[in-house]
């Protein structure tokens, strides 16, 4: 019954729902209209709803957030698109000044519901600036949800929920993923929670830590790594902020040793919060050190470089091997 | 456009300083209306003596006053309808009091307690907006939620002479203007922000002209005169009402005082320009007029400005009342739902909470 | 002003289309010089199909052709003194050829290799903006620069209709209205941005009068007509120059590319709208000019064909030639000196350079 | 022959002396001429210098770091103040796309040496908004150094580094500390390292590590837990990118003990990354979890909550004593 979707037809099957479900959905970004986005994430919407539910944008992406919030605080759900995560940044100051803490501020009396969407990462051959994933800085912001999906079926379900979830979500889509496989997708509005971890694959040597397009790499390098005798875990983190430990220290209880993999730099991404609890409430189940893949702490490079810069595979295998390795 | 109530529309680089006071006219409203607003503009005024004070004996945090632009905020409170939406920066407390936020409340978000914006009996209304300009895209969204649902109520959003220089300001203004949205936006052009005069905020002969790049009007208003900026905020709010879209009004007043209790302005600017100013006194003007108009005396007067003091008396001592809230309070209203992620912590805060107090 | 090159004055919100075209008077211009804009603007366009068709076959990035825009960029570039500074958005390589940018760096730039930015025979300009409007303010700082040190020099940003909706934008020319900085603001309103049409950017009737927010002139020239362009860029840079302080010149043009090679226009408008501009293709214009003038027939209007494909073709070889940088390249020049503290990552680097190739 | 100075005197005398030193220093930023900033940073400045070199701003936070970048490719060296960190979301934009990347992506052909300074943290009933620690958000960003000083003599001699220094510094200062106690500062001119951690108080059976403000409480608790017998050693980052983590570990793998203190929200905070290295290259030293005590994953509250919010010295030394009662 269900339909074989791509990663991007399935936010745009999850955006549909939505605003065939409740009329307080809206959709705005730029070019999100008649162009229906630049990876056509909302193609087809301005179709079915109009242009004053699927409103197309200056070039603001300071205000158009701001926007966000007024529309929010006045019953309004807006679904906000961000043509990429490289432009996210004029979004902070709004974010982290309003939207996550109109609800604290105003002990309740005014909401912010509203979801701000945004494709990121690298390795899609795109111009500078279109291959940044700072997930950990927006991820460091008390009151927002910070949710990443890392597949078709994920998206529409984990967008769902962040759809209809009562407080601000950052919804950050790996679009190396957008159309890099199909996934049955079954539209029948149910949604995934916002508060855990997923475990795409058991294992009990080494636990596996990701999320977003990383997943492919980790479960790839699980599968070459079975092909060693040695069982993998892979769990996809999927809601970064909050952040499920239980389940990863669950995990990393059984198996002891625990290789995190993502394509932000390496410091101060969100697998060094992921290490620091391990750190913390699970040293003693430690018995390697724990290893972050990632990217590098330098810019993310044009794209000639950019196989060097972002985890691989092998990256991943060896990583392993070495937490594996360590007596 | 309102030559009767010293406004001027503005039309690009054109600068004309508003020339007709509304004292030259009779005015058509009732000396009750009058009173009334008198009576707000007395009562901002000893609420932000009062809030100074508070400030000055440690019972109270940073606090920014409103003295010498009380016509603005009342003008704006008085010509607004109890639907519409009020999104203000932070000198704005004679509005606000008018729409019916307590001195209380106002007087906490002050003193550093966010129960301070959970208004009891304004429940729509924004909260004190503190970072510069980042206010006024909620008023454009708010305008923008008005519009879609065809409700006939309008967005009324002030901001400074200083905010008007920043960026996103522009942005929303400039989609404002695109779907004729129905918001007001009024700069309450104090002349100064903290340090910087007026001039060398920006080049434009006046800030109203900056509806221009926006493709709507700008209209000057003379910004101690409260029946002015009644008539030119109320008619603009009318004309967005109707589907007229958005408008520009700067309120051209003065900061009588310092920037906040934080600042010193003798450092920045000279004594006689403030006294010079002080001849424009908004409250003088109006109580002026009411006097003329012989509703007014000395034994009114008394009476109210006693009145005032005791209403923020009653306040300080309902704001100095009021138990703290627990530490619990931090996460309570941080979710609609804590995230079990956050519940070890909120736990700690609560133990933590009962031991230090 | 510049009636004789098709360019209007935009005192606020006053909307005069640019109505005489500079063919109407006798440029001052030499034949070599026009023959050299010409040239110019026939490499870009070469230029251009050429790294479309990179794009088209795998050997490029994404790219953004500047196909109908050349009169924008090649005014520009032949208004500008050698000292000036060009602060670039994406679709200004008719500009950066002349300032002696090369088209192998630019095929490198977009063919995801830093070195196209490395400038070998102009080491001052900067370079391609992405983000847009935000190196609007690097210009303005620039010019900043050259006003304090005295230096009898001028910035040059171009941004497109859509960069006048970005705050930031607003924010740097304001600023640069407070200091009559020495910075020509050039907007290549090519009637989109993206999908998004001029109408709906913004409300503003003109571009230009977007200025009077900032207190200084904006005009109106037609962007197809390179001479009005360089005309009316040329004496905002010359008054400038002499200490007058910032202008805004819009320049009206249209794309008729898609937005970039990612992109399929058809979506969003209809082709006859397209080819309806093509009527007023500044290539052809010139070229009618040239013909006009009795300085340019098919013989050499095939050389130059020729020449143009040649150049481009070479560079091509050039960008394709060119070896890879290494993988340490990552780190080479993050900062001047590489901290102790990311030494073991440029290390694995190298290292899994070496392996992967 | 040195003078008793305040930490924001000690910053207002390394910007007179970089002044004097190098004609190509400005200082801009709102309020910073005649007002001297809203903390008297800049005192004095625009006095001696003129107008043309201490430049007061119009509002615009997005802008002026953008002036900066400009200033800086033209060889200034811009020394920018934004009044309150939580006023430097805007900024994020301009140091995240340009200042921190304009000479990897230029391959050294053009540079931003330029210095932003911000007041930040909690602690001195400012109005909301004027609260916030987000270095770790910046710290995120390649290409950049943050740095935060301590100590008046600390705040001297990194604030002259900043400003020398090749590349873009964030000079994030501890407004708690401002006026709160004297050091002698000698105006010699001599600066310090701008990557190394100090050590403030050395010890042998745990490590605390923390930065600006903090090293107070940290201070404070290791007095304290001296009287107890326990000898702390105190580390202070200074800079916290790129990050000392050197000196962190040779401390670790001596005490194996480590509390790491900050006022920022914990999740995703400086003290993460510090964890996750210790989880890493440090976990065979690790004699007991490492601890964090920071601010909660909330919004910081308004003044009178404050004290609930912030790390305390009892904080800190529980924490110590759970790590250090840890078998
Ligand atoms: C984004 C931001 N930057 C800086 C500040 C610090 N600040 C508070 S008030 C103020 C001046 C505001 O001037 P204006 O807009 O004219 O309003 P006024 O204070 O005169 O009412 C500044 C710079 C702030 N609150 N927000
Ligand atoms: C800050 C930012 N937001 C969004 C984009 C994506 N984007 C690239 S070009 C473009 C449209 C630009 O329109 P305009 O300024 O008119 O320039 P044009 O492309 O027409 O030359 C957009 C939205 C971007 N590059 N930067
Ligand atoms: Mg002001
Ligand atoms: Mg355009």
């Amino acid at each position: 019954m269900g339909e074989q979707l791509t990663l991007v037809e399935a936010v745009r099957t999850a955006l549909a729902r939505a605003m065939n479900d409740d009329d307080n959905v809206v959709v705005l970004g730029e070019d999100v209209g008649a162009l229906g986005g630049v990876f056509r994430a909302t193609d087809g919407l301005a179709a079915a709803h109009g242009t004053d539910r699927v409103l197309d944008m200056p070039i603001s992406e300071s205000m158009f957030v701001g926007l966000a919030v007024g529309l929010s605080t006045e019953g309004f759900r807006p679904v906000v698109e961000y043509q990429f995560m490289g432009f996210l940044y004029p979004a902070l100051e709004q974010l982290a000044c309003h939207a996550s803490r109109m609800r604290t501020r105003t002990r309740g009396r005014l909401t912010c519901p509203l979801v701000i969407r945004a494709p990121y990462g690298g390795g899609v051959h795109a111009p500078e600036h279109h291959s940044e994933s700072f997930e950990a800085a927006i991820a460091h912001i008390p009151g927002l949800r910070v949710v990443i999906p890392s597949s078709p079926a994920k998206a529409y379900g984990l967008l769902l929920a962040a759809i209809r979830d009562p407080d601000p979500v950052v919804f950050l889509e790996p679009k190396r993923l957008y159309r890099a496989a199909h996934e049955e997708v079954v539209d029948d509005g149910v949604a995934l929670p916002l508060d855990r971890c997923f475990t795409l694959r058991s294992g009990a040597d080494l636990t596996m830590v990701t999320w977003g397009a990383c997943t492919v790499e980790a479960l790839a390098a699980a599968d070459h790594l079975a092909g060693d005798g040695i069982s993998a875990e892979v769990i996809d983190v999927a809601t970064i902020k909050p952040l499920d430990m239980t389940t990863i220290l669950e995990s990393v209880r059984r198996t002891g040793r625990c290789v995190i993999v993502h394509e932000a730099p390496r410091s101060g991404g969100v697998g060094a919060e992921i290490a620091a609890s391990l750190a913390d409430d699970g040293l003693t189940s430690l018995l390697a050190p724990v290893t972050r893949v990632t990217g590098y702490d330098a810019v993310p490079p044009l794209y000639r470089l950019e196989h060097h810069y972002f985890p691989t595979t092998e990256r991943v295998v060896d990583a392993a091997h070495r937490v594996l390795e360590y007596a | 456009m309102h030559e009767d109530v010293g406004s001027v529309a503005v039309d690009g680089a054109r600068v004309d300083a508003p020339s007709h006071a509304s004292e030259s006219r009779p005015s058509a409203l009732g000396a009750d209306e009058l009173v009334r607003m008198y009576r707000a503009m007395v009562l901002t005024r000893t609420f932000d003596a009062k809030a100074v004070a508070l400030q000055r004996t440690g019972r109270s945090g940073t606090f920014a006053s409103s003295l010498g632009q009380e016509a603005v905020a009342v003008g704006i409170g008085s010509a607004m309808g109890a639907d519409d939406l009020l999104v203000p920066s932070f000198r704005e407390q004679g509005a606000q009091f008018m729409r019916g936020v307590e001195p209380a409340e106002l007087f906490s978000f002050w003193g550093g307690d966010e129960r301070g914006s959970d208004f009891a009996a304004q429940r729509r209304d924004f909260p004190i907006g503190i970072p510069i300009g980042t206010h006024v895209a909620h008023a454009v969204g708010a305008a923008l939620a008005m519009q879609l649902r065809g409700e006939p109520r309008v967005a009324v959003c002030v901001f400074g002479d200083g905010a008007t220089s920043r960026g996103d300001v522009y942005e929303s203004m400039n989609y404002a203007g695109i779907r004729r949205l129905p918001v007001v936006f009024v700069v309450n052009n104090n002349q100064w922000a903290i340090s910087v005069p007026r001039a060398r905020q920006s080049a434009a002969a006046t800030l109203a002209q900056k509806a221009t790049a926006c493709g709507f009007d700008g209209v000057q208003v003379d910004g101690n005169d409260v029946l002015a900026v009644r008539s030119v905020v109320g008619d603009a709010i009318e004309r967005a009402r109707r589907g007229g879209g958005p408008m520009l009004v700067e309120a051209l007043t003065y900061r009588l005082a310092d920037h906040t209790t934080a600042d010193d302005a003798s450092r920045y600017r000279p004594d006689d320009e403030v006294s010079a100013q002080w001849r424009n006194d908004p409250v003088a003007r109006l109580r002026g007029r009411l006097v003329h108009a012989g509703v007014w005396g000395r034994d009114r007067e008394e009476q109210l400005l006693a009145e005032c003091a005791a209403v923020i008396e009653a306040a300080v001592e309902e704001y100095e009342a009021r138990r703290p809230e627990s530490a619990a309070a931090i996460f309570d209203s941080l979710y609609a739902v804590l995230p079990v992620a956050y519940a070890a912590q909120r736990a700690e805060l609560i133990q933590r909470g009962e031991t230090d107090g």
